[in-house]
């Protein structure tokens, strides 16, 4: 009985299970990202949001990209945050401690309006062309295909990729690096 | 080298100077300044004669060049850049200006030895030479409006140059405000005539202002006499002049007598077509000229300010200049100019000579029988004298007679009222000329004299004393330029630029000439019989004279006082109980939104992230809205 | 295509850059503003991939691997920045820090 | 096999040039960040900057020369023409007078980095000023945005320095977060990330009402709005300006700006043409909110930096009235504005830094007065700077406010024109305050001048005021060469 369903439907309602629980993961995680008053559960529901977003992506056939948010963004980035958190320890901030204030008022109006403005936009185009993606080649998204796309019509964003990365590890260098060596330079230059 | 060559060097050699002087600072003592600045002006003097010479050998057709060194804008029609007009006529006021201009300098290093401020001084002066030479070299009518402008700033800045004294101070303000007023109506006039013929060049403009209405051209030339008016110190703008008496000597002489206050007659000239064209304008001119020159005369006789008797016969001889050009007989006006430069000059310098040796006195009461003690000087501003009372041979007779032809020429009751006022002028010119050489030179020697004259100073370095000398050469001898019945050196040298729009005849030119010199003697007569000769005590001073036609008094009474009370009516009235307090109010409103402004600026990174939230979400609804 | 449009995706998209938004107007640690920030640069590269499925075209994906390395290093400087402040003892709070305002 | 179906685009190294000599330079400022040691770190690398930015320069130079036809290149990423070569003349020119100001900057030990990082933000916005698609345009914006946020912070003993880092942090990712966002609505909308690629396929497809396309256009305005520092993005602006280094400040005035308005100004014309409706108006109306706050704002300040900064925001507006008339002649005004003003903000600054140098405090109205008696060249110079800024004559400001206002007229917004010009007037309050504030000795400068002699003499930074002196000077005799440049360089541009 239940082979008969799947098979009608062939891995339609999978697919449509598999979103909701993506997106519920990535609703619900983002929403404790902003709300959770220790930064160590903060980066912990965003590692949680980084990995269901990645579901999502390879739900759109974007499978390097989704590898590529596990292992880069989830797997390395965070892991980062979760050095440092560490290493200043925690340090809670109540979200709502202090109870409403105008500014909080206006903070939740601002972005309500704005969730709110591209939902309209959606909505109005709805059932529209947005229903209608195009159809897709297999290796679309694929390691091969982005890899191509990289070397041909994206070249220089490939490259500036690595000059923007370059110029971040020299920021962590200057701002991270500690007082001694400063001292022991500025001794030198006396 | 040709003459647009020259004449750029001729431009800029003083504002070389004026750039040196004031990097230098320190660097170079105050009499390398003074030799800077008259070594600059004397260069341009001679790149002057070197162009004036080129031209000679062209022919009259062919004098005319306008150079552009290099375009500052140019949009359509409108092109505007440095360029310098070499032609007759700028050719004559640049050997004016830079000639005369350069011996005064020159006389400044004696006059001004030990002052504080002689770099600053002489860097002024240089700057002020500059100005001048822009303003008539410049080929374009922006160029003329920065020159002039540049003008009026060098003279306020001399004027007050001795700023610790609060008179030259008020002074200063005083020759700002009322040149401001002409720099106002003359850039207006000149921005009338460009959004009417689209282009800022002489001959372009002139050639188009035919096709303008009467209304449009009578309005420029208003503007531009407003403009002229103001800069030649003449009714009703002309009080300005005689305060400005309280900067250096030097100064008074440079600007006040020889260029800046020609500047009016030279715009006259330049701008003739305009004034052509808008005849009622160019006949008000000459009135005011006409009229001018009486009332400065009457004024004259009374004042006992060395300075300020010749800063009124400085108005009045300009008084004639605008009469000739407004008549039309421009180079007559021209004419006057030059032989003026060199009289004037030479009076101020010699008076500066005089009040040097007095210790800084101006008073002519304190003075008399200065004729032993400083032979030198008395003959020379004997010479000076004669020349400005119009008596042969000296310059003033050649130059100031065809003007009195020419209203001759004109005729009709115009010409007449004018002739009578214009002869009128000549009896004065030599009453109040000759009262000062008598109450000066002549007479007992006051005690004061005896007091402060310094035998042992003489009359003076060499510096003062040769320019002097070179001046009552100049003096006595340019009238011969142009010699009616005989030659016309002058008109026929201008006649490209500006021809006369009469000619007199020999019989007007002989009835003037004797008529005013009669007259002129006569006046000198006069001053003798009541100084010298003592026949009768010396008049009763007439209040109108004493005080200036009430001129002072009535721009209190029309300007100041009703805007003051005006002020205090509004505030008390309006802004004390609506706003609180007039500008005030208006600024600390301002300002209060400024503190506001600064308050939103709370330091807090999130309401800045707000900021830029609501002001895009706001954006957005609205792109969509009228999408 | 299997499963929900487009539309949907972009809701989840728009509802996390919204989110993201929320915490840097609201939070005052900077570790939680920059892992807002992240949020909001997670929304927009969702509706990039979406997109990218919807055209069929490389061009979104491409956007969003860049966008990746881009936050990073955002990351990278301001925890440097976080970290630095640490050390001198400043509070770790972004509305202590009103040295300068006006 | 798979190598040989790979068609590489043919890369034009020569429109790369400028952004390649700059980085080239900064690797070797980092490398002798690392090998050499540390006293001839500062001259090595400085000179290495300033070479590198003269390089850049002339290479900007050399390709204004040989680009008449806008070309693009490189798979469609960059566009090779005059616009972009002349807005990279004007970001070299400020980052080599900067690095005179940045001289005798106290660096501690981050000497190298610092030159490595300030070569690297000026690589990047000569990257981004020749962008023609969405995603270099937003690599190359985090690029030298990351940049700056690095150097902000740099002076970690500065008060204030850190905290400027963070807080242009936060607001700039937040601004660039919308920025993203909203090209990816233009995407989603179009499918394209080609500037002119969008044009097309508005106008092929029927999008000018597109809702997702005006939506993402309004986001990409906020994030460019917030790039120039407009009203009412532009609230990070005073903080920032004041807590950074004042090298940084006065090179982030003047480049950041000028990269900012010179991308919005290629970015709307080529991929909006179809909204100019939209647009105009909305740039018109930030100009005006631009002018307001940053003038009244202006018009309280004490502290000098934070007044420059304001007088910074009310300049955004001022030269959003060009860009907002969306005609050739704002193109024109645009680019003319562009090069006293940049010239105006490093000088500027560079004598607020002179001054700071000397007191070992923030400068405030009080304690520089005085300064035009001291030190007459840097005061001439302020002066100097305060009129350019103030629009009068004898400086290039004159005729850049002149222009942008009659490319405001061209467009019948004479209202525009009056708010400016009313805005110019208020204007004219604060900046004349602070020339007379140099000339008055108050009790307060005297007591705070340094003891001990004479403070070192600035060769370094006096040249760089005195070259940015001359190109404000310069750029009002030259009107005609710089227009004629302005509008070879907005020609390549459709309007």
């Amino acid at each position: 009985m239940s082979s008969l369903v799947l098979a009608a439907s062939a891995g339609n309602v999978l697919t449509w299970v598999v979103w909701f629980g993506a997106a519920l993961a990535c609703v619900a995680s983002g929403i404790a990202v902003v709300s959770f008053s220790n930064p160590f559960y903060s980066a912990l529901a965003l590692i949680g949001n980084l990995a269901s977003l990645a579901v999502l992506y390879l739900l759109l056939s974007a499978e390097f990209v989704a590898a590529a948010q596990v292992l880069v963004y989830a797997g390395a980035v965070m892991v980062m945050f979760l050095f440092v958190i560490a290493y200043l320890g925690g340090r809670a901030d109540a979200p709502w401690a202090g109870g409403p204030s105008l500014h909080r008022f206006a903070a939740v109006g601002a972005a309500v309006a704005i969730l709110v403005e591209v939902l309209v936009v959606l909505g109005l185009k709805a059932g529209g062309e947005l229903s209608h993606p195009a159809r897709i080649s297999g290796d679309f998204g694929s390691p091969a295909e982005i890899g191509r796309l990289f070397l041909t019509d994206h070249l220089l964003a490939f490259e500036i990729t690595s000059v923007v990365l370059l110029i971040a590890a020299v920021g962590g260098v200057v701002l991270g690096s500690h007082a001694r060596r400063l001292q022991a330079e500025e001794a030198g230059l006396e | 080298m040709t003459e647009i060559t020259t004449s750029w060097i001729c431009l800029f050699s003083p504002l070389v100077a004026v750039i040196v002087i004031a990097l230098g600072g320190n660097r170079f003592s105050r009499r390398a300044a003074g030799v800077i600045a008259t070594g600059s002006v004397a260069l341009s003097f001679a790149a002057a004669v070197v162009a004036f010479a080129t031209m000679l050998t062209r022919a009259p057709g062919n004098r005319s060049h306008l150079s552009t060194a290099w375009t500052w804008l140019s949009a359509g029609n409108l092109h505007f850049g440095l360029s310098v007009l070499v032609d007759p006529l700028s050719v004559f006021m640049m050997l004016v200006v830079s000639g005369v201009g350069g011996l005064i300098v020159l006389y400044s290093i004696g006059y001004m030895h030990g002052d504080d401020e002689e770099r600053r001084y002489f860097a002024y002066m240089a700057m002020f030479v500059f100005s001048m030479l822009l303003l008539v070299q410049g080929g374009n009518l922006i160029l003329l409006l920065s020159g002039w402008g540049l003008v009026g700033l060098s003279s306020y800045l001399l004027i007050g140059f001795w700023h610790e004294r609060p008179a030259a101070i008020a002074a200063a303000k005083k020759a700002f405000v009322m040149n401001a007023i002409g720099d106002a109506t003359f850039a207006l006039a000149l921005f009338l005539l460009i959004a009417k013929t689209g282009t800022l060049d002489y001959g372009l403009a002139f050639s188009k202002a035919h096709g303008l209405s009467q209304t449009v051209l009578i309005l420029i030339a208003l503007g531009l006499l407003g403009g002229a008016v103001a800069k030649s110190a003449q009714l009703p703008l002309h009080t300005w002049l005689p305060d400005a008496m309280e900067g250096p000597t030097p100064v008074s002489a440079l600007i006040h007598a020889a260029t800046m206050v020609t500047a009016g007659v030279y715009l006259i000239a330049r701008t003739a077509p305009i004034f052509q064209l808008a005849s009622v304008v160019q006949d008000t001119a000459a009135a005011l000229g006409a009229v001018t020159l009486v009332m400065a005369g009457l004024i004259a006789l009374v004042q006992t300010d060395i300075k300020r008797v010749i800063a009124y016969s400085t108005m009045s001889q300009i008084g004639y200049m605008f009469l000739g050009v407004g008549l039309g007989a421009y180079a007559s006006g021209m004419f006057h100019l030059l032989t003026h430069a060199f009289f004037k000059a030479l009076l101020f310098l010699a008076a500066g000579v005089v009040i040097h040796a007095l210790a800084g006195e101006q008073d002519i009461r304190k003075m008399g029988g200065l004729r032993g003690l400083m032979p030198k000087t008395y003959a020379v501003f004997l010479v000076g004298a004669l020349s400005l009372a119009g008596i042969p041979p000296f310059s003033g007779f050649f130059s100031k007679d065809p003007i009195i032809a020419a209203t001759l020429e004109r005729g009709g009751a115009f010409g007449y009222v004018m002739f009578v006022l214009a002869i009128g002028g000549t009896f004065l010119t030599g009453l109040y000329t000759f009262r000062l050489v008598f109450r000066v030179f002549h007479g007992d020697r006051d005690r004061f004299v005896d007091e402060t004259f310094d035998t042992h100073h003489g009359e003076g370095p060499l510096v003062m004393l040769l320019p002097v000398g070179v001046l009552a050469i100049g003096a006595t001898l340019a009238g011969w330029l142009q010699v009616p019945g005989g030659w016309h050196g002058v008109s026929s040298w201008l006649q490209p630029v500006a021809a006369p729009i009469l000619e007199t005849t020999n019989t007007q030119e002989a009835i003037a000439s004797i008529v005013s010199v009669v007259l002129g003697l006569a006046g000198a007569g006069i001053a003798w019989w009541i100084y010298i000769a003592r026949r009768r005590p010396a008049p009763a001073a007439v209040p109108a004279f004493e005080r200036k036609f009430w001129f002072d008094e009535l721009y209190d009474a029309l300007f100041h006082r009703p805007a003051v009370t005006t002020a205090k009516v509004l505030y008390a009235l309006v802004e004390g109980p609506l706003v609180g307090g007039s500008m005030a109010g208006i600024a600390e409103a301002v300002r209060g939104l400024g503190t506001g402004t600064g308050r939103l600026q709370t330091g807090l990174v999130r309401t800045y992230a707000l900021a830029l939230a609501a002001s895009l979400a706001v954006l957005a609804v609205v792109f969509l809205a009228v999408r | 295509m299997k499963g929900p449009d487009v539309t949907w995706y972009l809701g989840v998209a728009a509802f996390m850059f919204a989110t993201g938004a929320l915490g840097v107007l609201l939070r005052r640690s900077p570790l939680i503003v920059l892992l807002s920030l992240e949020l909001m640069l997670n929304g927009a590269n969702l509706a990039l991939i979406a997109f990218s499925r919807l055209h069929g075209g490389g061009a979104g994906q491409i956007f969003a691997l860049s966008v990746m390395a881009v936050a990073a290093s955002e990351v990278v400087v301001g925890l440097g920045l976080i970290v630095a402040m640490a050390r001198r003892n400043l509070t770790l709070d972004v509305d202590k820090l009103t040295w300068l305002r006006g | 096999m798979l190598a040989s179906a790979i068609h590489t685009p043919h890369v034009d190294w020569f429109a790369m040039s400028p952004a390649l000599t700059l980085l080239g330079a900064s690797a070797v400022c980092l490398m002798a960040a690392v090998l050499l040691p540390v006293a001839t770190r500062r001259w090595f690398t400085a000179w290495v900057t300033a070479g590198a930015f003269v390089g850049a320069f002339v290479a900007a130079a050399l390709l204004y020369d040989r680009s008449p036809h806008p070309q693009e290149v490189i798979a469609g990423a960059i566009v090779r023409d005059r616009f972009g070569a002349l807005a990279a003349l004007i970001i070299c020119g400020a980052g080599l007078a900067s690095v005179g100001v940045s001289w005798r900057m106290r660096l501690r030990a981050h000497t190298a980095e610092y030159y490595a990082l300030l070569a690297a933000a000026a690589g990047g916005m000569v990257f981004l000023v020749t962008a023609t698609n969405l995603i270099t345009v937003f690599l190359a914006l985090e690029w030298f945005s990351i940049c700056l946020y690095i150097l902000c912070a740099i002076d970690v003993d500065l008060e204030g320095s850190l905290e400027a880092g963070l807080k242009y942090l936060v607001v700039g990712g937040f601004g660039s977060a919308f920025l993203l966002f909203g090209s990816a609505l233009v995407y989603g909308s179009t499918g394209k990330v080609g500037f002119a690629d969008i044009a097309r396929a508005t106008a092929a497809q029927g999008l000018k009402h597109d809702s997702l396309l005006v939506a993402g256009l309004a986001m990409i305005l906020a994030g460019l709005g917030f790039k120039a520092s407009a009203a009412p993005f532009h609230m990070w602006t005073p903080d920032v300006y004041e807590g950074a280094p004042t090298p940084v400040t006065g090179f982030m005035a003047a480049a950041t700006k000028t990269t900012a308005l010179v991308l919005t100004l290629r970015l709307l014309t080529t991929a909006f043409p179809q909204e100019k409706q939209l647009w105009t108006i909305a740039l018109a109306v930030f100009a005006v909110a631009s002018l307001a706050i940053g003038n009244l704002a202006a018009l309280v300040q004490r502290n000098v930096k934070r007044m420059l900064a304001y007088s910074s925001i009310s300049h955004a507006g001022f030269m959003l009235i060009p860009i907002a008339a969306g005609n050739a002649l704002g193109g024109r005004a645009l680019l003319y504005y562009l090069i006293p003003y940049s010239a105006m903000s490093v000088a500027a600054f560079a004598v607020v830094a002179a001054r700071e140098r000397e007191l070992g405090q923030a400068v405030t109205f009080e304690n520089i007065a005085g300064l035009g008696w001291e030190r007459p060249f840097l005061g001439a110079a302020l002066w100097a700077c305060m009129l350019g800024f103030a629009g009068l004559p004898l400086t290039g400001g004159f005729v850049g406010k002149f222009y942008a206002f009659s490319a405001a007229y061209d467009r019948g917004w004479v209202w525009l024109v009056i708010v400016g010009a009313v805005a110019t007037a208020v204007s004219l309050y604060y900046y004349f305050g602070l020339v007379r504030a140099l000339y008055m000795r108050a009790p307060s400068a005297v007591s705070l001048a340094p003891s001990g002699g004479q403070p070192p003499r600035e060769l370094a930074l006096q040249t760089a005021v005195l070259g940015c002196l001359a190109v404000v000077v310069a750029s009002f005799f030259a009107v005609e060469p710089l227009i004629k440049l302005a509008r070879m360089a907005a020609s390549s541009l459709v309007f």
